[in-house]
């Protein structure tokens, strides 16, 4: 993927992205959750690399961002404590400014990639606000980290105040806040796309079995209970395509961080379902075979599975729906 | 009438100027209605939208109308849908006018069309009957050629406020030895002409919302019929066609939900966390409706055609219409099975009204089994037993 | 029904009733409920007669309820105010020493058959608890009433300073409460196996009607999709049948109310939603002759809905299953 | 063994009994487990019933069993399930065990079941074929008699931890120019015999849950037959119903919800309104199916019998068990994609394992679809098409 420059997806080519717009990146994604390519691109394009290319950093965009780009040098976001949730809130590391610096404690849970990166960005809490970190010397760094249904991982981190040079500073509080939202929402519009790449293809694998198996002597996609089983999962992909185009046209359209934190948490939300839905029912389709880890089926399993909750899964999404339906216009 | 060009327009002009026209001349009790309308209540209303030009936003400006392209006509019933507006008898407008403009002869055409404009005549559509139901091929009412005249003889049913309707349209057994379809011919005929018997047939709500009609050896006069004789199934399946942009539309499903959000808030509901989770479920099926709707009429404005997409609208927006309404009976608590509208707070509203209009939506115009079952066959390409 | 002495359902023997126990009142409202009759038999047996029976009042019980049974005198129960809600701390009425008695104002709200009986057991608050009184004196009061989907009614009765004699009182402050929980859980049990005739009958006329009727030539009952429909149906009927029997045998165990409370509301609960899952998928069977008033299925949705609201609709007992659940086991 | 008169125990004492001795002899890591446990590592608890003589619960005294009546089976699987203890592979306790009893010949009974009891044999079931599914009769594994032995080719699949079992039953065609059903006979082999090769087949949950079983000119003698010659499938049939109390059995619902519950203690979730909601409909469900089960089970202590209940039965549990667990993968949030059991406070839970765990009970032992086929033909009588 990074030969091939997409981990420059939404950096302008200027910058040496490939300057694609997020209804492209879309587009992408989507493909990519239909052949279920396992790249982190996400992780690597839309948190770590743009993280770099939209903070205000400039040495480091100049140094760092054409390796993050060209595959050379991998990173990922760390920034989840443990109140878990959706927002910038919920940032686990603490920063403290120091003489020389920050000092960095605290955890980050649930980082992509923990422990096969060169390099992280770290989000901060600090009396100031909320801080992003350039960090690619990881000697006090501790890592525990767990392996996901789809074979990838995740980790926590631990700093034990880790000291780190005002260079490396990414976003200072008084725009670390904003960057963290946006970073989070436009990947989260990747990963609803991939769901639902995801769940097409499902369908798909499902309707030829369907088509395909006998029992009793008959095709049992001639079976009306199937058929009509198969449409309602084929009517919640025409939905879940919607939600993320609208996700998509509304962020494209300018709109203010509180309508596409809707919109994405609406697109996240349905496709986050919908994904979960297709595949349970797709097992059920396949029958025992299904249930197997040897047919290709499986690896839509496990990465919905894994898509349905990075970042967010529905419930997630849909309490974060509700507060801010709630305070826009819920009581008006 | 001054001749616009409406498509010329720019789309939030010609939004605002409906809107503005709506909020002033629509009354408030044909706005946000959980029930079918009858003519004389909407009858007001309709006349100044025809005044204005505005009732038959598809026809040819030539014949009347506004000649919309299918951009404008989004934007239409986008408006009209989303101001909660009650839909008048308008079998004349958009399904009968619709026809007689593409396969009516000079003369039907001159004589029907100013009449529905002006709305002097009010259509209704003869096409279920006891026992065909979705099977609608199965009908049995016949119609023989006797002279100058076609005597009809036999049953509707379903037959949408036939009692408003001075005439009705209707398809008939014109060859019994045919093939299912290929016997039946589009009849017109006056609901004053003797013979013709009209039942009303109250619905679960307590309205009389469907008759039943009855042909008793009626004479119609022979150049009644639309299009040729035995291709009445032609007729019907075009006549299909021009619902293509209101059968699976979000109008029933909004207009609904947007009682059910006054109805929250005059109860306190916003502060109760289960309610709020129920409620915005909705929501987002409304939401994901509106854009999926809107996403297919945009494939039309770029020349594509509307097939078995239309199921699907039809699916969603009947199921989630019921799905609002029951929300909406459920939190009115106590007040629920009220007959008629009752006071929530500083509003009048009508959960038990909503609850049963939502109900036949799921039944009429091809069940939703049907709409499945057609999905299944022709998009999913699913086998046959 | 008074003809036959059911009005004397639970009412002791020795006091002129049946005597009947918990199990053989529940099983004759189902039967009422599969033949659909509208006799008010809950309200003026299992809340009005009850009540005077298990009060405090002897001079009540001796001169009214022999008349009660017999259906002479008629009489409903009023106490809910405008904060609906299912337990006593809902009480509308409010009650104030006087010198003659009582004095009584304020508002109970949707009580059955307001503006059709002879006399009312009201429940009202006072500083020192709920108390139960005996009204046959209607001049005082103001009803105001609406009609039901069912063709019964329910109003709203305003006491503007009633002012009633000690020897109306039925329960005093130190027992009201505790009685009329227990009448209008009783009565919950009632409707609930009332709502179970209901269903079982919806689904045994929407069986005969699938066999029967005939489309695209051949009995639509024949199709898969319908007879999943009905196969689920028939499911939640049996649960709901459990959680009805759950109620009768745990309160017939000797419950504390508690106890009575949860099993009582997972009954209501489950058999109001069973009861309009049923009634709305028997107008879909029935297609647009089920959406008439003109065939007998409409008795069936009409009293459907009226039963699955009275004495709280599923939402409402649900949402007291929650809150007795965390109380007694949640956090446990 | 005493020999003890379980059916005259006092049913607070009978159950006090198991009770006791499950949480003093049962580990922590056989109960409330979210997959299947293996042989060796279930086998040291597995000996310990087994010297109790607890092993055979349905079996009658004289083979070793409890002999228990239907009211106290009843109260022994409710202890064990609600106890959350993991099942061993007890296909020769509940399956063939069962059937030797019944059909077996004298010296089937006698060399099988004391190895069954004394754990020397494990048994596995050789049932569905590649390609057989739902329509189990179509299988074409052949035995054709040479001499004293049947050679037996073909191929079984979903045979559940065959690498654990020392013996086989299984279905096998030994008359092929006979209707469907009719030819199909029902035979026993030792795993080790040669030509047998089994293949374990990975579950999504990463276990090897299953296995795929070949046999190559497999030869079994020619007493190994249960019952007559091509009369395999009544044999089956009466297996089935030895399953009538385990396979709509509440047990997995219960032990994954009781796994649910500690999660939602840990994670602080009984403060959330919304999860609460969510919970107490699935504890409405699972207490109104344990309702149901023990209503059909007294059914069967009166005399009753149990048919088409057991669809039911199987339906509610296994789609319970299912939504018990989807609801646990969602409330882990981002520790629910995890392998393996992760820490949610002082529990250690494994949300992925129980959902991947629940997801084959709609699928085995007649799907969920053929179920409800069966429910809508023999007990709600609706037309075949």
């Amino acid at each position: 993927m990074a030969e091939l420059g997409w981990t420059g997806l939404l950096i302008p080519e200027e910058a040496a992205g490939l300057g694609l717009c997020l209804g492209e990146v879309a587009a992408l994604h989507e493909e990519i959750g239909r052949a279920s390519i396992r790249e982190p691109l996400v992780v690597t394009a839309l948190l770590a690399a743009r993280a770099v290319a939209l903070g205000h950093n400039d040495r480091l965009r100049t140094e760092k961002l054409p390796g993050i780009i060209s595959g050379n040098l991998t990173a990922t976001l760390a920034w989840l404590g443990e109140s878990t949730g959706l927002d910038t809130t919920n940032v686990g590391p603490v920063a403290v400014r120091s003489d020389s610096g920050w000092q960095i404690s605290g955890t980050a849970r649930y980082v992509p990639l923990a422990n096969s990166v060169d390099a992280y960005i770290v989000a901060a809490r600090s009396s100031d606000g909320i801080l992003l970190f350039f960090l690619d010397d990881l000697t006090h760094v501790s890592i525990d980290s767990a392996a996901l249904s789809d074979g990838t991982s995740q980790g926590n981190l631990t700093f034990d105040g880790l000291t780190v040079p005002p260079e490396s500073v990414i976003a200072d509080p008084e725009h670390g806040s904003s960057l963290l939202d946006d970073l989070l929402d436009i990947a989260r519009v990747a990963v609803s796309a991939e769901l639902l790449g995801n769940m097409q293809q499902v369908l798909d694998m499902s309707l030829t079995y369907l088509r395909q198996r006998e029992q009793f002597g008959r095709s049992i996609g001639s079976f009306q209970v199937l058929q009509h089983k198969a449409v309602d999962l084929y009517i919640q992909i025409e939905l879940a395509r919607t939600a993320l185009w609208r996700a998509v046209e509304t962020i494209e359209a300018g709109a203010d961080p509180n309508a596409r934190a809707m919109t994405v948490s609406a697109a996240k939300w349905r496709c986050s379902e919908a994904g979960l839905s297709v595949v349970q029912q797709g097992i059920q389709f396949h029958g025992a075979i299904g249930y197997t880890d040897e047919y290709d089926l499986s690896l839509y399993v496990h990465r919905t599975i894994v898509l349905a909750t990075f970042l967010g899964n529905a419930r997630a999404h849909r309490a974060r729906y509700a507060k801010l339906f709630i305070s826009s216009e819920g009581k008006s | 009438m001054t001749e616009v060009d409406y498509n010329a327009m720019p789309d939030e002009e010609f939004r605002d100027m409906l809107r503005n026209f709506i909020e002033k001349e629509c009354p408030a009790s044909l706005r946000y209605q959980g029930r079918r309308v009858r003519w004389k209540e909407i009858k007001p209303w309709t006349l100044k939208l025809s005044k204005k030009g505005w009732l038959a936003p598809a026809w040819p400006v030539e014949h009347g109308g506004m000649g919309l392209d299918i951009e404008k006509m989004v934007a239409y019933h986008d408006i009209f849908d989303s101001a909660g507006v009650s839909r008048a008898p308008d079998m004349g407008i958009v399904m009968i006018g619709m026809l007689l403009i593409r396969f009516g002869s000079d003369a039907q055409k001159k004589y029907y069309l100013p009449r529905i404009l002006a709305c002097e005549d009010i259509w209704c559509q003869g096409y279920s009957e006891p026992g065909s139901g979705s099977d609608l091929a199965s009908l049995r009412t016949k119609a023989i050629l006797d002279g100058d005249h076609w005597v009809v003889n036999g049953q509707k049913i379903w037959t949408t406020v036939a009692q408003d309707a001075t005439d009705i349209f209707m398809l008939v057994r014109t060859d019994p030895t045919a093939k299912k379809q290929e016997g039946i011919s589009f009849l017109l005929a006056r609901m004053d002409t003797p013979g013709i018997t009209v039942r009303p047939i109250r619905t679960l709500g307590g309205e009389e919302e469907f008759c039943e009609v009855f042909f008793d050896d009626v004479r119609i006069p022979k150049e009644n019929i639309v299009g040729n004789i035995n291709e009445g199934w032609t007729m019907a399946k075009t006549l299909l066609g021009f619902e293509r942009l209101t059968i699976g539309s979000p109008k029933f499903a909004m207009i609904a939900f947007g009682s059910l959000k006054e109805l929250a808030r005059e109860k306190g509901l916003f502060d109760d966390p289960v309610f709020v989770n129920d409620f915005i479920k909705l929501k987002m099926d409304i939401d994901d409706h509106v854009g999926t709707y809107r996403r297919y009429a945009d494939a039309l404005k770029h020349g594509g055609s509307l097939g078995p997409e239309m199921s699907i609208l039809k699916i969603v927006s009947s199921e989630l219409y019921q799905r609002v309404t029951e929300l909406m009976l459920e939190v009115a608590g106590e007040q629920g099975p009220h007959l008629g509208p009752s006071n929530f707070g500083n509003a009048s509203i009508d959960p038990l009204g909503y609850y049963f209009f939502s109900r036949p939506g799921t039944i009429y115009a091809g069940s939703n089994e049907i709409q499945r079952n057609i999905l299944a066959k022709a998009v999913l390409e699913m086998p046959s037993q």
